[in-house]
């Protein structure tokens, strides 16, 4: 299949979207809700870009997230409009979470300094952009969602304070793309959602490691017992090492 | 009387003794029992005319009907066989109407419905101008029948387009005529439905699903409500047919929340179809089964988009997702799904019991058949208009309508909800069908036309439906959740007199992004009132922002309340004036503090002497 | 932000309405409104019994409610006062209609009076728009609503909505 | 077939040169200058007095427990040289594969939140080629 992309003809296969094309082939588009290891979201709209079918069609804005290839599309990623798109929509995130860096820098990128629109009062950093959500949901845990609808929507936990349902792996926090989510590791205490989680210590060096939960969690899902996960790597390459020493004899 | 109808000839003999059953010459008298006469308490004055009835030990059915579209005219009462029509008729009015009308066939003067303009009576319901101009194919069905009866229905020819459709079409040939019939969708954006089953019906994936989406979520729409509870057998059976067409066994009927009536009528309908065999397994005795589930939607607009409803269905938030893959494709459960409107569904019997050709001789080239509009707002007869496409906006709000409230002058009508734009005077002449409303700028939507004269402000409207959609946004994409929010902050900004000129620059400037990058057609149209009343109403938005004036008196920060020397010194308003604003002794000119005053608007709307100017 | 939980909450009232549909997902919404009419909102304890009954997440449940406005997970009134706002009322002066309640119950639209009686709330549009402005109290249509046919409905829930007027 | 990574521990003289080598050959971007080194994907315990080690690093497990329990199948095998790679943009932090690995030979760089393993250097293990004693190496 074929897709024609800034002018350069390029060789897709039919389960592609045309995002991965692009990154494939070195052409770079923004994203931020797209996250390779979950389910496309197309909720920030950065990654639109312009597309004609045949060439001769309508021009369609479309987010290159979501969008399977088609054999003969035409698509211009940097277009004036598509640009025009992608400012605006920063300068509209500066004024949701102006002190979150990584939405800064993007829109200098973009020639946005500051946001000329109204700033959110009391603004957090999160752009609701679902990475969370979804990851916590690929963890299994599904602990997180949205709250509320439209702009009153905010990420929380089940009636804003239950987190039985989290193990306290930290995906959300670590794959959050404007840290939004705050995590604490101290010592054995590992604080997130206002939950305090005891991580379990090496059996061997007594070196925090993950979560009692997030031990039990894996357990479940794998069928191994949860001891087996919760030796520090270190001592158990030293076991791994100790293991060949007996094979080997000497 | 639940006989199970076998076959197709048996719903014939059944209906050739339904018919023969009913005697034209009968006296009956029809209540309207849609919502709008109920809040008018016809429920009330239905069980009164029964209680007469029974009384006087005489020979008159009391018959419940659906919505006659005229609900401002309410509780409505038309008296067959002669077909009077009254209006605003009450319980007092009973013993009267049994008397005169049914007894002697007297004209009872009073109740007749009079043109506000001229002030001419109307006897029979078809001479009154509000239904005159009509060409009622779905809403007729409305006056006849009573929603909670099938033999009512299958009197009315129900049905039969199903019968002769599963003994003698292949379902390609059913989808054929709906093609040429040119039937497009009625929820809003008229793709046409014959190309849509076309697709699902060649999709590849079982089962497959039909959805009725009565979502209705455009406010100052409500003809999909009055059909669900006027003629619930018509969608149906129009169900049913597109089921057979592309091949599906279940179907499912989403009902907003806020219509219980609807969904307790659709219930019955269903329940009744069941036992008769209309529904379920072997339909007419034929190898085909299909039966409809009715699930209640839970109070979204966004719901009304396919892919946020069908995420609804599924028991998710509705949140609209992307598409390709098309319903058609992969819709309910990733199975192949028709999504189609209350309003086209009921169109399907029709056409396939009086054939393509008929109904593509209605309408205009590009869209064909008619439309229900529902006309509200400033007009004098506000309710449903079935009209052919192609009939003009004057045609609908002046001879439809009867003109103006209060005689005050014309100056808007927003169609197509909150997609939908504001068409001032100069497109009154406009034949309305599907292209022609969005080259204008608005859009058919689902049919609401909300008439707006010079007390209107068209600023405060575009802010009215920016605040409604950022209420109603999923909050999916940033476009429109955050796009919505700061225009309602420009718009705001504007109707409380702190814009510039740069104000209404950056709402020209955001607007087209929140069309091109919005995820759904929610955000995509969003933007369509404001840049309508922009384009048309510009002036109005200059005198807001530089001269810090609202030219309709709307706009609570930009006016002031004064009284004038009409005052007699009632004192009403200084009593019921909540911050104590007013003062003046009895009988004299009484003052209102400016500081104080909050608009509310409460003197205004008491003063008995017209002695409060808003400006 | 979690809600009370009240010792009154009986779940017993959830069982037959988890058993008249199938314990999965795609009943959610329709055991939630069923649950809503026989409590009048949503506490929290019925909402964890839904979840655990459909085999769905509890933050799916919650998110879900949260997103719907027919659910309310705040206690109501004894009373429901709606108003309704869809464009044919408003272009009618509904927004008046809903500051006077604001007034009279001193409540914000959207909120219940401390002692239970009524909750004001606002809907985009009831399908009933030729009698706009339509105000529905208790399930009562008021058409062609005005402030003094609206303190007529609102007699003897909302304390002061007629006396104070005569005073 | 890829050339395989053996380890034959007797061998091990416990010289850690192998842990230099990877360290070098993963370069982690310093915030200014030239890139550092990384972190060593390999390590050789000093298990057997006074001076053998014992050499343990990833075996690309043909049923390998990390790649099973990552949600987001952001650890796959790389066809050409048999390798279980990290795919980065697929990771969500889980760190489940970390604790998974029996070997304990899938690390997380807290400082980058980055899963790290060994990736056989692209089919030319380094360690393998600086390993003076062939404790370390690459054959077919």
């Amino acid at each position: 299949m074929i897709v024609n992309i800034n002018g350069r003809d390029l060789l897709a296969s039919p389960e592609e979207t045309l995002l991965q094309v692009a990154r494939r082939n070195g052409i770079p588009i923004p994203t931020l809700c797209e996250h390779a290891g979950l389910e496309p979201w197309g909720g920030c709209r950065l990654c639109v870009v312009e597309m004609t079918r045949g060439g001769t069609g309508p021009v369609r804005v479309v987010p290159s997230c979501l969008q399977p290839v088609e054999d003969g599309l035409r698509v211009e990623t940097h277009t004036p409009r598509i640009l025009r798109i992608r400012a605006v929509l920063l300068d509209l995130l500066l004024a949701r979470t102006p002190d979150a860096r990584r939405i800064q820098e993007l829109a200098l990128e973009h020639g946005v300094k500051r946001t000329s629109f109204v700033p959110r009062r009391d603004p957090d950093k999160c752009i609701l952009c679902n990475i969370c959500v979804r990851a916590c949901a690929a963890v299994g845990a599904d602990a997180l969602g949205t709250a509320g609808r439209g702009a009153a929507g905010r990420i929380s936990l089940p009636f804003g304070d239950d987190a039985s349902a989290c193990v306290g792996c930290g995906a959300c926090a670590l794959s959050c793309p404007t840290g939004a989510i705050e995590m604490t590791d101290r010592g054995s205490e590992r604080r997130i959602w206002g939950r305090t989680f005891q991580r379990l210590p090496c059996p061997s060096c007594g070196a925090p490691t993950l979560t009692r939960e997030h031990a039990a969690h894996l357990a479940g899902r794998s069928g191994l017992p949860a001891e087996s996960f919760g030796a520090c790597e270190r001592c158990r390459r030293e076991q791994a090492s100790r293991l060949f020493l007996d094979l080997v004899g000497k | 009387m639940t006989r199970r109808i076998t076959d197709a000839a048996h719903l014939e003999r059944l209906r050739a003794e339904l018919q023969a059953a009913r005697d034209p010459a009968r006296s009956a008298i029809a209540v309207c029992a849609g919502t709008g006469c109920v809040a008018y308490g016809s429920r009330k004055l239905a069980a009164a005319f029964r209680d007469a009835v029974t009384a006087r030990r005489v020979d008159v059915e009391v018959r419940a009907t659906g919505c006659h579209g005229f609900c401002e005219r309410g509780p409505l009462v038309v008296v067959f066989p002669s077909r009077i029509f009254y209006q605003r008729v009450q319980p007092a009015d009973v013993e009267e109407i049994l008397d005169r009308t049914v007894a002697k066939g007297e004209v009872i003067d009073r109740l007749l419905y009079a043109d506000p303009t001229t002030g001419r009576k109307y006897v029979h319901e078809d001479e009154v101008p509000f239904y005159a101009h009509q060409h009622r194919l779905i809403l007729g069905f409305n006056g006849k029948i009573d929603p909670e009866s099938l033999d009512d229905y299958v009197a009315n020819g129900g049905y039969r387009a199903l019968a002769r459709t599963l003994t003698s079409m292949l379902p390609e040939q059913v989808i054929e005529a709906v093609t040429k019939a040119g039937l497009r969708g009625r929820g809003g954006a008229g793709f046409p439905t014959g190309r849509k089953w076309a697709l699902c019906r060649q999709a590849l994936g079982n089962p497959k699903y039909v959805v009725c989406n009565a979502d209705e979520g455009d406010p100052g729409a409500f003809m999909d409500r009055s059909v669900l509870e006027g003629n619930p057998h018509g969608v149906i059976e129009g169900m049913i047919l597109g089921a057979y067409a592309i091949g599906a066994h279940e179907g499912y009927v989403y009902v907003r929340n806020e219509y219980p009536l609807a969904v307790e009528r659709l219930s019955l309908a269903v329940e009744a179809a069941r036992a008769r065999g209309l529904l379920g397994n072997n339909i007419l005795g034929r190898d085909f089964s299909f039966d409809i589930q009715i699930t209640r939607g839970a109070g979204a607009f966004v719901c009304g988009e396919e892919t946020a409803l069908i995420g609804s269905v599924e028991g998710n938030r509705g949140q609209p997702r992307f598409r390709p893959p098309y319903p058609a494709q992969s819709g309910l459960w990733g199975k192949p799904t028709v999504i189609n409107n209350v309003e086209t569904w009921v169109n399907v019997p029709l056409i396939l019991d009086r054939g393509p050709d008929w109904y593509a001789g209605i309408g205009t080239a590009g869209s064909k058949g008619t439309k229900i509009f529902s006309l509200v707002g400033k007009v004098n007869n506000t309710g449903l208009v079935e009209v052919p496409m192609g009939a003009t906006l004057r045609h609908i709000v002046f001879e439809i309508g009867g003109g103006i409230r209060d005689g005050r002058a014309f100056k808007a009508v927003q169609t197509g909800g909150p997609s939908g734009g504001c068409l001032p005077a100069e497109k009154l002449d406009l034949q309305i069908d599907f292209e022609s409303l969005t080259a204008a700028g608005s859009m058919m939507g689902s049919g609401g036309m909300i008439v707006m004269d010079d007390r209107t402000c068209m600023v405060d409207v575009a802010r009215y439906f920016i605040d409604f959609l950022l209420e109603e946004s999923c909050g999916k994409c940033v476009p429109c959740r955050e796009g919505l929010t700061q225009m309602s902050h420009l718009l705001h900004a504007i109707t409380e007199g702190r814009a510039t000129d740069e104000t209404l620059a950056s709402l020209e400037a955001l607007a087209p992004v929140v069309q091109d990058a919005s995820l759904c057609a929610l955000g995509q149209t969003a933007p369509n009132p404001v840049l309508s009343t922009i384009k048309y109403f510009r002036d109005e938005y200059l005198a807001h922002i530089r001269d810090r004036r609202c030219p309709a008196a709307v706009c609570k920060s930009l006016i002031t309340y004064t009284i004038n020397d009409k005052c007699t010194g009632c004192m009403v308003c200084a009593r019921q004036c909540p911050e104590h604003a007013i003062t003046g002794e009895r009988k004299k000119l009484h003052v209102i503090d400016p500081a104080k005053c909050t608009r509310c608007g409460i003197c205004h709307s008491v003063c008995k002497f017209d002695a409060v100017d808003v400006r | 932000m979690s809600a009370t939980v009240e010792p009154t909450c009986d779940l017993t009232k959830l069982d037959p309405i988890l058993a008249r549909y199938p314990a999965e997902r795609r009943s959610l919404v329709m055991v939630l409104q069923d649950a809503q009419k026989t409590y009048q909102y949503l506490p929290r304890p019925v909402l964890e019994r839904i979840a655990e009954a459909l085999k769905v997440p509890r933050s799916h449940v919650y998110h879900l409610a949260t997103f719907y406005k027919a659910f309310s997970l705040e206690p109501r009134g004894r009373h429901i006062c709606t108003v309704c706002l869809g464009t044919a009322c408003h272009v009618r002066g509904a927004l008046r209609l809903v500051e006077h309640v604001e007034r009279r119950a001193g409540i914000k639209a959207g909120a219940t009076t401390p002692d239970l009686e009524l909750t004001l709330e606002t809907v985009n549009c009831v399908g009933a728009c030729a009698l706009g402005p339509v105000v529905i109290v208790d399930g009562e249509y008021v058409g062609s609503a005005t402030t003094t046919k609206l303190d007529k409905a609102l007699k003897g829930i909302v304390k002061g909505a007629v006396e104070e007027q005569q005073a | 077939m890829a050339k395989r990574l053996t380890v034959t521990p007797s061998r091990c003289i416990g010289c850690r040169t192998c842990e230099i080598a990877c360290a070098f050959s993963h370069p982690v971007g310093a915030p200014a200058g030239p890139p550092l080194p990384g972190l060593t994907r390999i390590r050789a315990f000093p298990v057997r007095p006074p001076e053998r080690g014992i050499p343990v690093v990833c075996l690309q497990c043909d049923q390998a427990a990390c790649a099973k329990v990552c949600p987001t199948a952001a650890l796959q095998r790389d066809d050409q040289t048999g390798a279980i790679l990290v795919h980065e943009e697929r990771c969500i932090r889980c760190r489940a594969c970390v604790w998974a690995c029996p070997w304990g030979n899938v690390g997380f760089d807290g400082v980058r939140t980055q899963v790290y393993k060994c990736d056989l250097c692209g089919g030319d293990p380094q360690c393998a080629r600086y390993c003076p004693s062939r404790a370390l190496e690459q054959l077919d």
